[in-house]
């Protein structure tokens, strides 16, 4: 962290202190201070930018650790199932996905089981894999095999036999003559399946019709709101999943922690995370003293009376 | 009070000059090309950040301000819901089920396959939305319970079998779970025993835990015993399981509504301000 | 007659709906009678909007206090309802809310502000409401407060480092953890429980209903 | 007196209608597993060269259960097509009549089935199944002609019908009990003993009562529970001569609304004293009524306010608006997610199933106290099948005795809803 984001902690810090001191005295602390310092808590982090180191909890670090042990040259599907309502929470997941597995020299193959994620999938390319990895080859080193419809029927058909359902991709290119597909007949061939998505078909199709039938580890992310249903999938059936805004923001920090190539990336989850940290310690901190006040207060009126 | 009130138009008049201002930036920004887009982009933007900052001042407040926004998003809102209502409802769904002139006018597909009872039947609705009209007329205004028996009656009616099976049978049947999953005896269990998260003591709390806080959830719920004695021990439980999903929900709620507030600011600073 | 007539109205349609959905060849009857509600609802809306106005009018005709902003919200409902009722700006086939058109620019820089804005007074009042409302007053309270705790320190990084000491062995004392295992086990069950709960008080209620036991909102003969 | 016959009327109807539902749903559901309509004679593979002939396609034609007449199953054996490197897919055609003018009505390359979705059951079809290659087919014969059946029992709903019999039957007979003038025992809640006394403050400090009959309109029941909970205090308002504004989200709900105090009034002797002005609409835009309803806090301040129906997320918005001009709040509803803060911010709140119960419990009439206890009947059946339910599992499945596992499909199969998808 700079100099500059510790700006509005300190602040934030004093504050709090003030706001302790006042209600410890018994004075009361009148609710339009709340307010302004909740807006004032999230102003200032936004303004400078403050970004917290967030440490991988264990269900994400999972999916880190799978990709990073896998060896080089493992084939790993991606599949963008979200649309643009819930990109602010997913799209940077995938996007670190991808990060990863190209700076581990894996095979990537991007699929979408929705029909928006296709545009969604060539914002990524555009923005993180063409320009970071210019050296990676489409056809040898990732593939894009673009949108099919039929939910989650597609995983049954793709589960045995990929080029039912996909003869090429998405540039109408043959699979055969594509040399990332040499010996990939059906998803048994993949050593990793991570699917990016917050609705149905996502994670969870991923997971029961893709992974469990054809026995490959399944990773995913999801958005915050439907999280809490995959989490009985961990860790059995489901390796790793990053959940939310929260989820990117660590894997995002994971790999800035360990890949100094990644140092100065644009990390959206990190920085949209910053201000919500903030002010959900505020918010922890408000608890804390209110009830302190609060005892305090107890204990003084019982010694009066 | 008097001098309450010219504090006011001066407050009034700053305001006032401060947006036209933030218009007139705005407008300029990108010079370029500063054409009538620019100026009506700029108008907008700026409209959008009054009117924010406006609700905003609630919180210190109840003030001319706001009353404005509150009252311009009543009339706007309420006019916004009716011409929806009027073009998906009458127009989507009851106009191409009528006559082919009628789907002419308002230019949309006339539905030709459905068959001329579905048609008739249609006149139902229309007969039962004028009725409701009738209250208009305080004589014959009783006549518009009709159509309020009409949806109460849909509503009872429909809604008894659709939480009978999805809110009753379903969630007793996902109740049907082992407390003792994944169990290969006593030894098993001790040798590889651990207070790991993703360990088997972990899921088997887990288990007991819903079972036990389904069955005691539902005694607290009770109403027809008094709460004594074991009964009364279970619904104590139950209520304490109450309050640990009602601080979860709360708990878990939180993030997203700091969000809204991360978007709205993004808004201010961002789209209007241009300092982000 | 006065309550006689509604009475039967709703026993009638309530009994045949019901039935209904257990016989698959009228099964679709829910839907048309969804589709009568919404019908019923837009003529609804010609009395609410009448009542706005009439509200208001009144007010602007007594001169009422703050009768000026009676005149904003006529106005705003005037204009909005025009630019919407007659699709000003936009053709006829196309979707009321066209982007670009008058209605949908409305809707976009004055009702979507409005509606983000006041959605995101809930981060003031949630802070305020920790402060003031969350307090350890019993048993009950405590326990609330502290699933809540548990919870939101999880989704911070201070939770992770508080406990990040903790072997794997006892990794479930994880704060992380805790938040995970209290949303699927307790807060599962409390959920279930106030379903089941829930889908009891509503059969009940609507059998009070279909029985004509339940009749308050009939009003009197 | 007609009240009485009413629900005779439709106990009966209830009965007899469940009964034969019963009766007729039972055979159904016998013979739907064994309802094979028709299979297909031996086929006449017209085989072609390069495809080696794996023996012929046999084809089955089922009805396709618990529905309108609209479907048919077509099932087929796959003789080893799927596994050849040319094989496209299977092709099913359907006949209407003996000419070869067949409609093709799908494909499938895995899945041995097919379900035609448009079958009539007036007309007899027959179908083809055809694996097809990239130059030619190899056909199965037609199948008999078969036709779509109409069930008038969805049989696979036999649990609903039967579980949801069982309650209502309970509740009927509670009602029926207390009818009779059998006094119940029903515990208190604490939110409702305190409404009279809210709206009392009220009176003395001269402020109006705000009532909120949530946000939904009258098709969600909670909307239907909050408005019979204003009855009664519609009805205390007026015996205290108190003032009452309730703003709507609906114009449905301002119509009933309406109604509800005006019958209150009446009832309390004072129907001079209402007006339409005490309900009144403000917009179907869930933040413009939090809006509008703020506004009112803020400037009326009542002495009182009564949130009871379905909330989203204004709840807290509104409940704490309350608090900051210190009324009393009394809030239910059964949005799990916004009970947290009702319970944090208001004085009383009603959880859930207690939001339906409330009026019940107000009204002190022995029919709707029994339907509370009818209610507990069906709480009971969820415990007992729970308790038991989750013991046999746990035994079945650690330690594989045979007898609770015979109890734990029983259960299953009791409380089963899986619905077949088209």
């Amino acid at each position: 962290m700079t100099f500059q984001q510790y700006i509005p902690i300190i602040v934030v810090g004093i504050g709090l202190i003030w706001i302790f001191i006042r209600s410890w005295r018994g004075q009361d602390v009148d609710r339009r201070i709340v307010f302004s310092f909740i807006g004032l808590t999230v102003a200032l982090a936004l303004i400078f930018q403050v970004m917290f180191g967030e440490r991988a909890t264990a269900i994400v670090r999972a999916a880190y650790d799978k990709i990073e042990n896998l060896p080089e040259g493992s084939r790993i599907l991606l599949s963008y199932d979200f649309d643009p309502a819930m990109a602010p929470e997913v799209h940077p997941m995938a996007n670190s996905f991808i990060r990863h597995a190209m700076a581990k020299n894996h095979k990537l193959y991007l699929y979408s089981l929705w029909a928006t994620g296709q545009t969604l999938l060539q914002e990524s390319l555009t923005e993180v894999l063409e320009p970071e990895f210019p050296e990676k080859e489409y056809g040898k080193d990732w593939v894009v095999m673009g949108y099919k419809a039929g939910n989650e029927g597609v995983l049954n058909v793709i589960v045995t036999d990929i080029r039912k359902m996909y003869p090429t991709d998405v540039h109408n290119t043959s699979l055969d003559s594509l040399p990332i597909y040499d010996g990939v007949k059906s998803l048994k061939d993949f050593d990793l399946l991570i699917s990016v998505g917050g609705g149905k078909p996502g994670v969870k199709e991923w997971v029961l019709f893709a992974g469990d039938r054809a026995n490959v580890p399944v990773a995913g992310g999801s958005a915050a709101v439907s999280a809490p249903l995959l989490y009985p999938y961990y860790p059995r059936q489901l390796i790793g999943l990053l959940g939310g805004t929260k989820g990117a923001a660590e894997y995002e920090s994971e790999l800035i922690r360990e890949y100094p190539r990644f140092a100065d990336i644009d990390t959206p989850a990190l920085r949209m995370m910053g201000p919500q940290t903030m002010a959900h310690v505020v918010i922890i901190a408000f608890i804390l003293i209110g009830n302190v006040a609060y005892f305090r207060g107890k204990r003084k009126r019982r010694s009066e009376v | 009070m008097a001098n309450s009130k010219n504090l006011m138009r001066i407050i009034s008049a700053a305001v006032a000059l401060a947006f036209v201002i933030s218009w007139i930036f705005k407008s300029m920004n990108g010079m370029e090309d500063t054409t009538w887009l620019n100026v009506r982009q700029g108008a907008l933007v700026t409209i959008a950040a009054f009117l924010t900052l406006s609700i905003y001042s609630f919180l210190y407040g109840d003030n001319p301000f706001y009353r404005f926004a509150e009252h311009l998003f009543v009339g706007v809102s309420a006019a916004y819901w009716m011409s929806l209502g009027f073009w998906s409802t009458i127009v989507g769904n009851l106009v191409p089920r009528t006559h082919p002139a009628i789907a002419d006018f308002f230019q949309i597909a006339y539905s030709q396959d459905i068959p001329t009872y579905l048609r008739l039947i249609m006149i139902i609705p229309v007969v039962l939305g004028i009725l409701l009209l009738l209250r208009l007329v305080p004589k014959v205004s009783w006549i518009s319970r009709w159509p309020l028996a009409f949806i109460i009656g849909t509503t009872a009616g429909l809604n008894l079998p659709r939480y009978l099976q999805s809110d009753f049978i379903q969630q007793i049947n996902n109740t049907f779970i082992t407390m003792l999953p994944a169990w290969e005896g006593f030894g098993s269990f001790f040798s590889n025993f651990s207070f790991s998260a993703s360990g088997q003591f972990a899921m088997i709390m887990s288990n007991i835990v819903i079972f036990v806080g389904v069955v005691c959830g539902l005694v607290y719920f009770f109403f027809s015993k008094e709460h004594r004695g074991w009964f009364g021990v279970a619904s104590r439980i139950g209520i304490w399981v109450l309050m640990i999903t009602f601080g979860a929900s709360f708990g878990y709620t939180v993030m997203g509504r700091i969000s809204l507030l991360v978007g709205r600011i993004t808004f201010l600073f961002h789209d209007w301000l241009n300092i982000l | 007659m006065k309550r006689q007539i509604p009475l039967i109205i709703i026993m009638t349609v309530g009994w045949v709906l019901m039935v209904s959905v257990f016989v698959p060849p009228f099964e679709s009857w829910g839907e048309e009678a969804s589709l009568f509600f919404d019908i019923i609802a837009v003529f609804a809306f010609f009395l609410g909007g009448g009542n706005l106005i009439r509200v208001h009018f009144t007010k602007i005709n007594r001169k009422s206090e703050g009768w000026g902003f009676s005149v904003v919200t006529v106005a705003g409902f005037a204009v909005m309802l025009i630019l919407g009722l007659f699709k000003i700006g936009g053709s006829i086939s196309a979707p009321v809310d066209t982007a670009g058109t008058p209605f949908e620019l409305m809707f976009r820089y004055v009702m979507s502000p409005l509606q983000a804005t006041m959605y995101s007074l809930l981060a003031f009042y949630v802070a305020s409401a920790s402060y003031r409302a969350f307090r350890a007053r019993n048993i009950e309270a405590t326990i609330l407060l502290i699933a809540a705790f548990v919870i939101l320190l999880g989704r911070t990084p201070f939770g992770f480092y508080l406990t990040a000491w903790i072997p794997e062995s006892f990794s479930i004392l994880e704060i992380p953890n805790m938040a995970v295992w209290i949303m699927n086990s307790p807060n599962l069950a409390g959920q279930r429980a106030i379903m089941i709960g829930i889908a009891l008080g509503v059969i009940s209620m609507s059998l009070r209903l279909l029985l004509g036991i339940e009749r308050s909102y009939l009003g009197g003969d | 007196m007609t009240a009485k016959l009413y629900t005779t009327i439709t106990a009966i109807t209830i009965t007899a209608l469940s009964l034969l539902l019963l009766l007729i749903a039972a055979p159904h559901a016998l013979l739907a597993q064994s309802d094979a309509v028709a299979e297909s004679p031996d086929s006449a593979t017209t085989a072609v060269a390069q495809v080696p002939d794996l023996g012929p396609i046999l084809i089955t034609v089922e009805d396709f259960p618990s529905d309108a007449g609209e479907a048919l199953i077509i099932g087929w054996e796959d003789p080893g097509y799927v596994s050849l490197p040319d094989f496209i897919e299977y092709r099913v055609t359907r006949y209407t009549d003996d000419s070869d003018n067949g409609m093709v009505i799908g494909t499938s390359v895995l899945n041995p089935e097919v379900i035609d979705g448009e079958a009539s059951h007036s007309i007899a079809h027959s179908y083809t199944v055809a694996a097809v290659f990239p130059d030619h087919e190899v056909i199965s014969a037609r199948s008999e002609p078969a036709m779509a059946e109409i069930q008038w029992v969805a049989a696979d709903k036999y649990a609903v019908i039967i579980i949801g019999i069982f309650v209502c039957a309970a509740v009927i007979f509670f009602i029926e009990t207390a009818k009779r003038g059998k006094t119940l025992f029903l515990r208190r809640i604490a939110g409702l003993e305190a409404i009279d006394e809210a709206v009392g403050r009220a009176t003395e400090m001269g402020r109006p009562i705000l009532f909120v009959a949530g946000i939904q309109d009258m098709d969600d029941v909670q909307t239907l529970a909050g408005l019979t909970i204003l009855g009664r205090v519609a009805r205390t308002v007026a015996q205290y001569d108190s003032k009452i504004n309730m703003p709507c989200r609906a114009s449905l709900v301002m119509t009933a609304g309406r109604e509800v105090i005006k019958e209150a009034y009446n009832v309390a002797g004072r129907p001079d004293a209402y007006s339409d002005d005490m309900v009144h609409y403000v917009t179907d835009e869930q933040f413009g009524f939090v809006a509008a309803t703020n506004g009112i806090m803020v400037r009326e301040k009542p002495a009182t306010c009564f949130y009871l129906g379905a909330f989203f997320a204004e709840s807290l918005i509104l409940a704490e608006t309350g608090n900051s001009i210190e009324a009393i709040q009394i809030a239910g509803t059964a949005m799990p997610a916004q009970l947290p803060f009702f319970v944090a911010a208001c004085d009383y709140t009603l959880i859930g199933e207690e939001l339906f119960a409330a009026s019940a419990y107000l009204s002190e009439e022995p029919r709707q106290l029994g339907s509370l206890k009818g209610q507990d009947v069906g709480k009971a059946l969820a415990m007992i099948a729970i308790v038991v339910g989750g013991i046999s599992v746990t035994l079945a499945q650690a330690w594989d005795i045979g007898l609770f596992q015979v109890i734990e499909s029983a259960l299953r199969t009791a409380f089963n809803i899986q619905l077949p998808v088209r």
